[in-house]
Order: C-alpha cells, then structure tokens, then sequence
C-alpha cells in the first residue's frame, strides 16, 4: 500500500444495502477511499460492481446506507419515495448534490452524438457549472491534449474509435473539476489493442493525484497503479487491501478461484 | 317542376334531321350563286321583328321558366341556360327584343302566367288541346316520344317493344314510361335517375329503358362512352312549345321567327349542342387541359395550407399528448392514453362526421375549412403523439445518465440532450405522419371542402370523365408526396449530421 | 311533382288546436256519464257510410298520390305513408272501402284523374276557385300559410314579416316565398332545401326564413334541438282538399267522414304526429337501441369480411411486391418501386373513386362490395410489401451468413431462417396495416357499401340524430381495434416465443 | 512446431488477393493447414484477418486466387460475376461446395434465434445434409455433452450466456462433420471470466484432432494450443511460423511492436 492512502478519505460507503426485487445486490457494503489514491473494484459478473459504483454518484439509489463524497453526504435509509417512486424536491436536490462531487467514465462511454468531441467536455461545465464558453473551451483544450485527442475537437462520436471515445468520456468527466472520477469498465468494450491507451491514460490521471475508483479486469493495471483493491462478491467485500496482498495472497478461497479464471483461463 | 321523365320534345327523327342538314348545307352554297334567296330571307327576319312591332311585343320579354330542369332549363349563378333558353334567346334576337328569365316552380306556372308575372313561358311545354284553349300557343319548336334503350351488345337481342315481355327495364316508379314499359310486359326495376338507370342497363342488371327520346340523347351525347344505344321509338310524339296569355297576340311574330330559325339552322344547331353525341362531349385532353390550373390552384389554396395548418396544431397537440403519456402521474396519464387510443381506434371520416355533422346538434356550427382543420389536428396530434413518445423512448438511456453526471437536471437534459436526438429519430414516422395527412385532406372533400378531390368531382361530373379528373387528382397528390419525401431525405441528413451514414 | 316550398295547409293556429284538445278530452270524459253522445257518433259515423254506399263509391277507391312529397305523401318500398296518406287511411276505414294508391308525378295528375287512372286525388291538392269549377273538391282536411322563422337567440330581433327590411333571408330562389320575402325588403341568399336553409339561419348566415308552416312544422318536429322559432305568420291560408272528376258524388260522404273525424281527434292526432313538436323525434337513446343491432350486423357482415378479404389479397399482393423490391434484376424491382410508390403517395379515396367511378369509363363496371375489395387489397399492398420488406431487411445479415456457413442455398435460408424471424418483427407494423385497414373500411360507405358508417348515416338522417349515430358508430370501430391490438400481443407472444421479453 | 503439422494439407490458400473498392485488403496471401493442426491467424485491427478466414469458405468472395479445401478447388480469379454481381450457376455451386468442408464459429455467433440449441446443431445435418433426424439428434446430444450444454438442449439462444451461445456455435459447426473448423474471434465479445470456457472446449477440440484455422487475439491460447501461427498485416503475411518462433521471438518489428501493444497495454 503506498503512502498516499493514508490521507483523509474523500469517498466513504457505509452499509450499504441495495435489492432488485426479490435480488439483493449489495448487501451492506464499507469502505474508504483516500484523497488522491486508487481504488480498483473486483469481482465476478453480477456480483454488484457497477451498481456500487453507481451508488456513489447517485446514479442507483440504494435502500439504506450512507455515501459520503467530499462534504456531501447522502443517508439512503433517509428518503421517503412517493408511491409513484418520486423524491421530495429536497431529496432530489441532495442526490444532485452528491452527483457533482464526482466524473463518471461509462463501459458504453455514452458521449452525447449530437455534439462534437469539445460540445461534449465543455457541456457541464458551461450548462451545469455556469463557466463562460471561452475559458471552458480554453480548459477542454488541454484536456483533449491530455488524453491525447487535440486534434480531434471537431469530430462527432461516430467519427472515433472506440479508443478515442472513451478517453474523450475521461476528458468530459474531468472537466467537472470533480472530488472523484469513478471508472465503470472503461476498457472492456475495446479492442485488445486500444486497450493500452485508455489505460494509459488513467495511469497518467493517477500520477496526477486523481482520485479514482475504478472497475476493471484489468489485473495489471491494479497491481501496477491501484492503492486499494476490493473484491465483492454476493453482495458484499470479500476482501480488500493494497493489490499486492489481495492480487498475489489472496486469503479467501472465492477471490482466489476468480483470479484464476481471470489470470489462467485455459 | 315536372317530373323529368314524362313525355317530351324532338325537332325531327334522326334519318330526317340529316336529310334537312343536307338541304340547308345545299341551300348555303347555292343561296349566293342564285343571288336572290338572301335578300328574301332577311326580308323574311325583318318582317318577324316588323311583327313584333305590330304584336306591341314589349321591348323587354319576361320569360317564366324552372331553371332546374336539365337539359332544357337550367341556371348557372344568376344566368340561365338550357336548350330552352337557348332557342329562347335566339328567339328573342330575332324579335329584337331584350328577356329577362323568371324563375319559377312548375307548379306556379300557368297561375305565375296568368298573374303576369311574366309574358311568356319557355319550359318545355306540351302541346295539348285543353292547353290550346286556356292559352295562346307558338308552334312547336322541338318534339320527342319514347325511345326504348338496350346495352350496346343487347345481350336479349331487344329491337321493339314488343320484345319487352318478361324483360326487366329500369325505370322512374312514378313515371309514364313505367308504365308503357309495364304495358308491353316488363318488370319494373325502380332507379331514381338517369344515370342509375343507365348504369344498371350496363352492368346488366336490366335489360333495357323505356324513356324520353331527348333526355336519353342528352345523356348519349355528354357521356364518354355511353355503351348504350337506342333500338326503337314510341309512335306518339308529343311537341314543345311556347305559351302565353290568351289573346296575348305574341305568336304570329314568335311563329314567323320560329320558322326563319327553323330554316336558317338555328334550332338545329342548337338541337345538335345538346341531343347529338358527334361534337358535345369534350375530350379528356380538353378537360384535363382545362382544368389542370383549378386544381392546382386548389391544392396551393387549400390543400397545402389545410396540412400546414392542420400539422402545426397537431404537432403541438401531440407535444402535450406525448408529455402527458410519459407523465409519472396517473390523471394525466390516462387521459392522454384515452385520447390516442380513441384517435387511433376510430375512422377520421367519423372524426370528420362528427365534427361536421355532429356538432351542430349540440349548437356548434362550424363551417367546412375550421371544421377539417379541427378534426385533423386532432388526428395528426393522435399519431404525432405516439412517434415522439417512441423516438424519445428510443434515445439510449446511457444519454440520460451521461447528462446527469455531468450534473443536469430532467429537464435541462431533455431539452439538451434527448430532443435534438430524438428529433432526427422522429423525422422519417413523422414525415410518414405528414404525408399520410396530404392524403387525408383529400376526405374532406365530403364535408365539402373544395380542394383537390372535390374540384376533380366538379370537372368530371358535367361529361363523367372521372377516370381523367382522378387520375389527374391523384399525380397531383403524388407529387406533393414526392415533394415531402425529398424534404424529409433533406431534413433527415440536416438533422442527422452527428450519425453514421 | 309540386315544389316543397308552396303554399300549403295547417288544421288550426296553435292555441286553438290545444283548446280543441281540452275540448276532445272533456267530451271524452263526459260522453259515457251522458250515456248518449256515444250511439249518436256511432250513428253519424254510420251515416257516413250510408252516405258511402248510397254514393256508389267503389269497394277499393283508386287513390292518385305522388310519393315522393315529404312529409306529405311519401313511399316506403311499396307502402305509402305521410300526412296525406294517413288521413285518406282513416277517411277510408270510415267510409268503409278498401285504399289503392297510385303513384302518379304531380305533373300529370290532374289528367291521369281525367283518364279515370284513379278516383281521388290526396296530393295536397290547393283549394283555388279556378279548380273548384273544374273538379269535386272535397271540405279541407288541413290548411297551412307562411310562417316566419328565426334563430332562437334572434339576435336581430326580427318579431313581424315588416322587420325583415334589409335583413337576409334564406330562401329557394323558385319558390314564391323568396317573393314573399323580397318584398318585405329581404335580401335573398339562396339555398336548396329546408336543412341548409335552416342550417344557415342557426349558423347566423342569414337572419330569417320565409316557409311553408307545415313543413317548417315537420322540420322542428323531427329534429332534436331545432334551434329555430316561429315568430310570425302570413295572413293568406291554402286549404287542402280531396279532389275527384267533376260530378263524381263522392263529396257528402267524404265530407261528413271528415267532419267525424275533425270531431273526434282523429285528424289531429295524425296532423300531432307529423307537425308537434312534443312527440315525434325519437330520443338518441331510443335511436342507439334500435340501431345498435343493424350496425353491429353491418360489422359482422360487411365491414369485418371486408377487412378479412382485403388483408388476405393484400399480403399476397405485398409479398409479391415486397420480393419484387428486393429483387436484383431491375425490371421488377421498377415496377414493384412504382406500384408502392403510387399506392402510398395517392389518396385511397381517390384509389377508391378510379376503381368505382372510373373504371366503368373502360367498360369495367363492379359492384360497391367488389370494388371495395380491389381498392382496398391493392392498398394494403401497397403498405405491407415496404413492411415485408423492411422486416426481412430488419433480419442481422449474420443469419444469413450463418445459413450460409451450414451449407443452405438463399431460398432455404430464407424459407427456414429469415422468415421466421421476419415474421415476428413484422406483427406489430401489420397490425397496424389491418388497423388501419378497419379504420379504412369506412371510405366505402363513399362508393355506398353498406358498412357501418352508411348505416349510421341512414339511422342519422331522418332525425338528424349525427352525434349518437356516429358516436355508436366509432365505438364500434374502436372496439374492433381494440379486440385487434390485443390479438397483435397474443400473436406477437406466439410467435416471439424465442426472444427475450 | 509439433509433429501434427507434417501432415498433407488441408487447407491451402494461394495468391489470395480482396479489394473493398479501392482498398486492397488482401495482397496476396499464401499459406497452408496440415491436416489435425491449428493454425492461430493474428494481426492487428483491420488487417483483413475476418476477410482471410471468410474467403477460406466462400462467404467473402477474393478478386484472385486459389483456395483448396479438401478435395475442393476453387480459383477465384476465374468467376465470371455478370453485371448485378451474380455469378452463373455452376460457379456458385462450386462455391456452396467449398463452404461445406468447413464449419464456421462467428464472433458474433449467430445463433439462428428462433431454433433451440438443439434445433441450431441439428439444422444443418438434417436441411442440408439430408441426415435423418433422429440420428442427428443423437449426434447433437453427443456434441453438446463435449461443449457443456447438455442440460441446456432445449433453451433459446437468448436464454443463454455469452460464453454458452458461442460453445452451441462450435458444436453446430462440429456437427456438420466438417474438413476444417474455422473459428473468428470466438472470444473477444465474452466477459473475461468465460473466455476460459470456450478456450477450453477448443482446446479439446485441437486434442482430438479436429483441423482448426483461429482468429484470436488470445495469445497465451496462440502459444499453447497452436501449431502455427500466421502474423498478417498490410494485407500479406508478415510472419509465418511456430509460435515459439512468432511469438517468443519475432523477426519483424511489425510483429514485435503488435505483440508488445497486446501483452503490455500499460
Ligand atoms: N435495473 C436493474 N433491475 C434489475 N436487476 C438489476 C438491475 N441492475 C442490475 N441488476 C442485477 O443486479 C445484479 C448486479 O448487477 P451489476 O450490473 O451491478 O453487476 P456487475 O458486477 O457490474 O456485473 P458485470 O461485471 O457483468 O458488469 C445482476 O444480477 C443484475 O442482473
Ligand atoms: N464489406 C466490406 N466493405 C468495405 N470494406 C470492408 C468490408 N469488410 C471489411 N472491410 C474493410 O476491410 C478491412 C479489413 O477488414 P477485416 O474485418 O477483415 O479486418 P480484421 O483484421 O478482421 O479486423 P478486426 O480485428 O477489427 O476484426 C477493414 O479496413 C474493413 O473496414
Ligand atoms: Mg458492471
Ligand atoms: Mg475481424
């Protein structure tokens, strides 16, 4: 575990509990992320990744728990739906709250088609925060530089690789300023090739003091630039600690037999 | 009015009416190489208006007549037409006199007549002797009788009246030859009109028709390919003419005239404009000539704006629908469902009765154009509101959860994100919407709206050349659907910049 | 025939008529208490047909009528019916001979009475002094004049035929109330008949009408919610009379027959059912059970075998066409592309108006029901064959590769694999193809297929009842679309067994 | 290289020359398949491997060339398409002649959706090849026993998982009894944990013998399973050998800088 952990936690997941139906998905889920670090979330296929992650940003509203991003914390058990499953305005307003303390990068990165790679990174900034075109503009700029896009700007969606798209996903999330940026699989949809620079990418953002957590399969970029790993799995964390002692000494019999259908699959 | 199938008038019977033709085309050529036949004639015309001045003929001649008696007495706007008229004011011409056509219902006639109400009657006449002695009579201008009617292929090989037992003729139930057709051992198909008798005669659902020789020639002539012909004639003949008040002292003068007409072509010619096919009908070409400009200038007067104005309403209509359809409360829910459903479960053209017809009864009238565009806005507003539920539907949600991480709300993202996507989505069901509604405006034609299909109706009726008329209706519908979907391909890649070819 | 518009009849001016009733019901009360009045009516209704006999009149009187002069004397396939002939029907069962009536245009009436072709005239037959010298008129069985009517709100508060000085009035521009109206200073807008006259006056496009008091009577009588008043009345009535020849001896008798029957309510009763308003127009609800049977019969009989037929030609012709679509030579795939473009870019009414009233112009004369079924099944066609098409196209072309990876040629892999598949997707938008066609079916009552709309037209007409007919007649389609659209879900069921829900 | 490849060929390409207008995807591509050998095909994205494999059994027609399958020739530079693209008669039976020597596995799978999995392995024995039902129902139950489904005989394709629907497409290409079993990217559209399932069903399938042509990106299967492997590139073959040779040690730098984006993203 390298140091920057220690740091005072910007992202905290209390108990946090979540049913579809009659299907409990989470089933009281901890933990802490640190300012600055990365985490990288592990587990089987359904076991609840993307809905943990999703429950950080409000995107999924779980049925009880607490998420705290930055100074906004959100009690789930709180919320009083009406019967057509609608939050009180106050309500509403605290998830939006929440929802702005974080970027959020998707698998499908979902880049809205109608606008050009910069109309994507500069939207929230100049429709959601209120920043003067210009100066978001200028910013979008060097973000595009950053993840290696600059002269990509004016292009529509369709018109970049899958590669390409998600690392404009990662400029748009960026441009929020936000505490967190949270990764869903940002690079399984892609080509075994493109891969490389997606990662790289994130790697740079890491480097950066970022604060991350990510969802991945990609067992060598959490050994190589994660601070934390927490590997779920029926809903709930199986275990969790710095990727050398859960990647390399697995202690739980289901984190080791996933890691070897990931690392050995033949 | 009397009724117009009973006993009527003809100038001569075919086979003479050549010959006559023959000897006045003679008379024309020969008149000026003997040099001395013109004058007399126009000694004799002058002599006619001579008369008239004698017979203290007043300088306007008011002319009691029905005006909705076709082809004899008939009225366009406020002029008078007709084969009557016709020969009236040819009459009137002669006698130098000005006349001035008194409408007036069959049954007022003679008490229209006695009252002074006007000189002169000119509504097909019969002569008869009880009449005779009541009032003063011209001579006959024309005669007919009965004609008896079979299919061009007179499948019963029908050729006199006699050959009418156990036949089955189409006839008027209350009418004279109903009964000749009865006497001559027919069964009697009732038929309201000419034209449905006609009809069943070629569809063969009857197998001849008993009626007057002139209305039967009327039909002959103005109708394209009438597929009828005419095998025999009645033995009586009854014979038109002109009354007025007894002891008026109008008919030497109106006799002399009559007979100068007579003479010199002038019935005939004008007989030949109504009863003989060879120069009546006027030619598809002609008549889609004539009226390519009317209907074009219907489609731009009220066809097109009918749908612009009926799609923007609708469209609007649609907005709220749609909004209403996805609302997550129930009340608005149901009632936008309702109103779809209904919409689309039921016909237009009750939606269009309804509103017409229906309305009025509860002390709404609404006249025709408002009335269409009320029952179409609604309709489009009923389809439109399903193709932008769909297309907003059909925008990913991944869309709407990128807009919400970068912070928006509901609203903001709709209207930023998900409408100018579903925008492009929603052209082609849209346009589909539009032009399906081009083609609906042609059903207002019923509730009487005079755009492209109503104007085709009008042209075509006079000389039945519907197959010209609706075909020329229908290119031009098809040429405003080419035209809409032209745009649409245009409006699709304008709005569609952002997506894959 | 006498235009509906002259002068005519009325029994008695309103309030007496209804002190009569007092009277009629007094007498009615008190005639069994006085234990006398009874034997002597029976005894002068005898007398009446001692008179009859006496009389010489004939065991089954030859009655002269035209009907075709609503309200009057109207026919009912070979029943006759109206006021007239109500009256007769009373005035014969008191005289005790049997009834036969003639059908006979007003036109040659008088002279067909002259020819003996029946004895008695009940024609609305006018009093006038000229007739009296000519003919046997009986006493009057109803006298009418001239009514003014205005909308009921009479926003130019028009109260005497002297107010009508420079307001509008709609009026048959043949009929003598035009001059009636005219000369009150009237500006005549001119109209063809009652309804639109009165539909002009609630509409506020004129101010008032000039009529005849029965009809207009008859008018308010039978429609719901007339909106219209009468206001004032002419001075002049006209009486109407039972006309025989000249010497016939009939009168005495027919005289006291009516006498009787004013006396004892018989005549009222029938002038109360044609010309009051308090009983004769049936309620809408009445109209809606009585007509709910004929129209859910014209659903079953017409309409549904009409959509079923139409459908099944239909997807023949689309699957024609689809595949012509797809071919790759061009021949057919231009005439496929041709025959969808101008089936879906033309009007289906216009594709309904060539095929009944054009066509004939080729000698290709069909019957409502077939041609409905032509126009119709080239329609549907015209749709399906672009939803084959787009349903087969829907269809990952990686179905076909995999078809062709096990060895299958392109018509098995089309026959076993894509149809299949293509099948499914096409049930929703063929549904709505059959949905549409339901809706559709309605457009033939236009070339007079008798299906539901017709029928609710007919029920409608006589008591302009619109709105309940044509609200039945849209529950009737929305029910069919709604029993249709929950088959499409079992089908869709059914048939997308294999796919995710 | 192992003692399988000596064998005579089963497969063999020559001089196979694609042009999608005016890019020319395959330049001339010559290589041979030893019968009961794999052969691994790797390259980077778009270099025309799907195009190669398609062109082996005639769903990807080539300009030029020659491809013999079995006892199956057919030279490509001889078909006389007429305007609308349609070749005569006799030429497309020579090309339905060549697609029955092998089975093909989609990347995509394409399962005929409206069949059960037992229906999908059946079809082509009993529509195409005329087997009598009931024997190749019996078969099916064999194949599906070998790939895993046996219990899964009467689902719908869409009742399955990923990893599953692509074992129902190895064995209805197995069931057609097949010369060459010609697989496309079989894994790279699962999730990573079942990519192990299938990779190990094809591994069987290589022990029993079966002449495999594979299009993977997998290269730890390339190295274990494979008896050659082809590197193409640019529309040739760039490196063609053992895949100790190709992949241990690569001659072209082509080869090396592809394997190096692949194993080493980061
Ligand atoms: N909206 C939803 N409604 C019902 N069930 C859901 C919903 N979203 C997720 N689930 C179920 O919850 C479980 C967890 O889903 P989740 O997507 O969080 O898993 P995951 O770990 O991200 O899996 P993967 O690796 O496949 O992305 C799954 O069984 C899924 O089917
Ligand atoms: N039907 C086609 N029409 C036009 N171009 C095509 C077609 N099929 C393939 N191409 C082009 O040919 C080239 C090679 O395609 P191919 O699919 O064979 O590559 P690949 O090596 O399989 O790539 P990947 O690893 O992405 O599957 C690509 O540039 C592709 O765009
Ligand atoms: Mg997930
Ligand atoms: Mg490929």
């Amino acid at each position: 575990m390298s140091d920057r952990s220690s740091t005072s936690p910007v992202v905290r997941a209390e108990d946090v509990r979540k049913s579809f139906g009659d299907h409990e998905v989470l089933s009281g889920v901890s933990f802490d992320v640190g300012q600055g670090t990365v985490t990288v979330i592990l587990g089987p296929s359904g076991s609840g990744k993307t809905t943990l992650l999703r429950s950080l940003n409000g995107l999924e509203v779980p049925d009880s728990g607490t998420v705290t991003v930055s100074d906004v914390t959100v009690d789930f058990g709180s919320l009083t739906p009406n019967r057509s499953g609608r939050l009180p305005r106050a309500q509403r307003e605290q998830l939006t709250a929440l929802g702005r303390q974080s970027g959020f990068v998707f698998q499908a990165h979902n880049l809205f088609a109608h606008r050009t790679t910069i109309e994507n990174v500069i939207e929230g900034p100049v429709v959601v925060q209120g920043e003067d075109e210009g100066s978001a503009r200028e910013r979008a700029r060097a973000l595009l530089e950053q993840v290696g896009l600059a002269e990509h700007a004016d292009k529509y969606p369709y018109q970049l690789s899958g590669g390409q798209q998600q690392r404009v996903g990662i400029a748009r999330a960026l441009a929020l300023r936000p505490e967190v940026v949270l990764f869903d699989e940002p690079t399984s949809a892609l080509d075994p090739e493109t891969v490389g620079e997606v990662l790289t990418v994130m790697r740079d953002l890491a480097e950066q003091r970022w604060t991350m957590v990510v969802v991945t399969h990609e067992i060598r970029f959490a050994r190589e630039v994660a601070d934390q790993v927490l590997f779920i799995d029926g809903g709930v964390v199986v275990e969790r600690g710095a990727p050398e002692q859960v990647i390399l000494e697995p202690q739980q019999p289901r984190t080791q037999a996933f890691l070897r259908r990931i690392l050995d699959p033949l | 009015m009397p009724a117009p199938d009973t006993v009527r008038p003809t100038a001569a019977p075919g086979r003479l009416r050549r010959l006559t033709h023959l000897l006045i085309a003679l008379a024309l050529v020969l008149v000026p190489l003997l040099g001395t036949a013109a004058p007399a004639s126009a000694q004799e015309s002058a002599s006619a208006r001579e008369l008239a001045e004698r017979a203290d003929l007043p300088d306007t001649l008011r002319v009691g007549t029905e005006g909705v008696y076709a082809p004899f007495s008939m009225r366009q706007g406020e002029d008078f037409t007709g084969f009557d008229i016709e020969v009236m004011d040819a009459l009137a011409v002669r006698l130098g006199v000005e006349v001035e056509y008194v409408a007036t219902p069959w049954d007022s006639m003679f008490a229209a007549l006695e009252a002074d109400r006007f000189d002169l009657v000119a509504n097909q006449v019969t002569y008869n002797e009880e009449r005779a002695e009541l009032y003063d009579l011209s001579d006959p201008y024309v005669e007919t009788g009965g004609v008896l009617v079979v299919a061009e292929d007179n499948p019963q090989d029908i050729q006199a009246l006699a050959d009418l037992d156990g036949m089955r003729a189409a006839e008027n139930l209350t009418s004279s030859w109903a009964e000749l057709a009865e006497e001559n051992g027919a069964e009697i198909v009732g038929v309201d009109g000419m034209t449905e008798a006609m009809s069943s005669l070629k569809e063969g659902r009857v197998d001849a028709i008993v009626n007057d020789k002139l209305a039967v020639r009327n039909y002959i002539a103005t109708t394209p390919n009438p597929g009828v012909k005419v095998v025999d004639e009645t033995d009586e003949v009854s014979q038109s003419v002109f009354a007025a008040k007894k002891d008026s002292g109008y008919m030497p003068a109106i006799n002399t005239a009559l007979e100068e007409m007579r003479a010199d072509g002038t019935i005939d010619a004008i007989y030949d404009e109504y009863f003989s096919a060879e120069n009546v009908a006027p030619s598809w070409w002609d008549l889609v000539k004539e009226n390519a400009g009317p209907m074009a200038l219907a489609a731009i007067k009220v066809t097109i704006p009918l749908t612009a104005i009926s799609f923007a309403l609708g469209l609007v209509i649609a907005l709220v629908a749609a909004i209403g359809r996805m609302s997550r409360a129930a009340l608005p829910r149901a009632v936008a469902r309702s109103y779809i459903s209904i919409i689309r479960g039921t016909p237009l053209l009750i939606q269009l009765y309804l509103i017409f017809y229906a309305l009025p009864q509860l002390g709404v009238e609404i006249d025709p154009f408002p009335a269409a565009v009320i029952a179409l806005s609604l309709n489009v507003g009923g389809y439109a509101a399903e193709v932008l539920r769909a297309a907003i539907e059909s925008i990913p949600k991944g869309q709407w959860e990128a807009a919400q991480t970068v912070g928006m709300s509901r609203t903001t993202a709709l209207r930023r994100i998900i409408l100018p996507q579903a925008a492009r989505t929603a052209v082609p069901p849209l346009s589909n919407t539009l032009i399906s509604l081009v083609k609906d405006t042609s059903l207002t034609s019923i509730i009487l709206v005079v755009e492209i299909v109503q104007t085709a109706k009008f042209a075509a009726a006079p000389s039945f050349q519907y197959l010209a008329m609706f075909t020329l209706a229908a290119v031009y519908y098809w040429i405003i659907c080419l035209v809409l979907s032209f745009l649409q391909d245009r409006a699709e890649t304008r709005l569609g910049r952002f997506v894959a070819a």
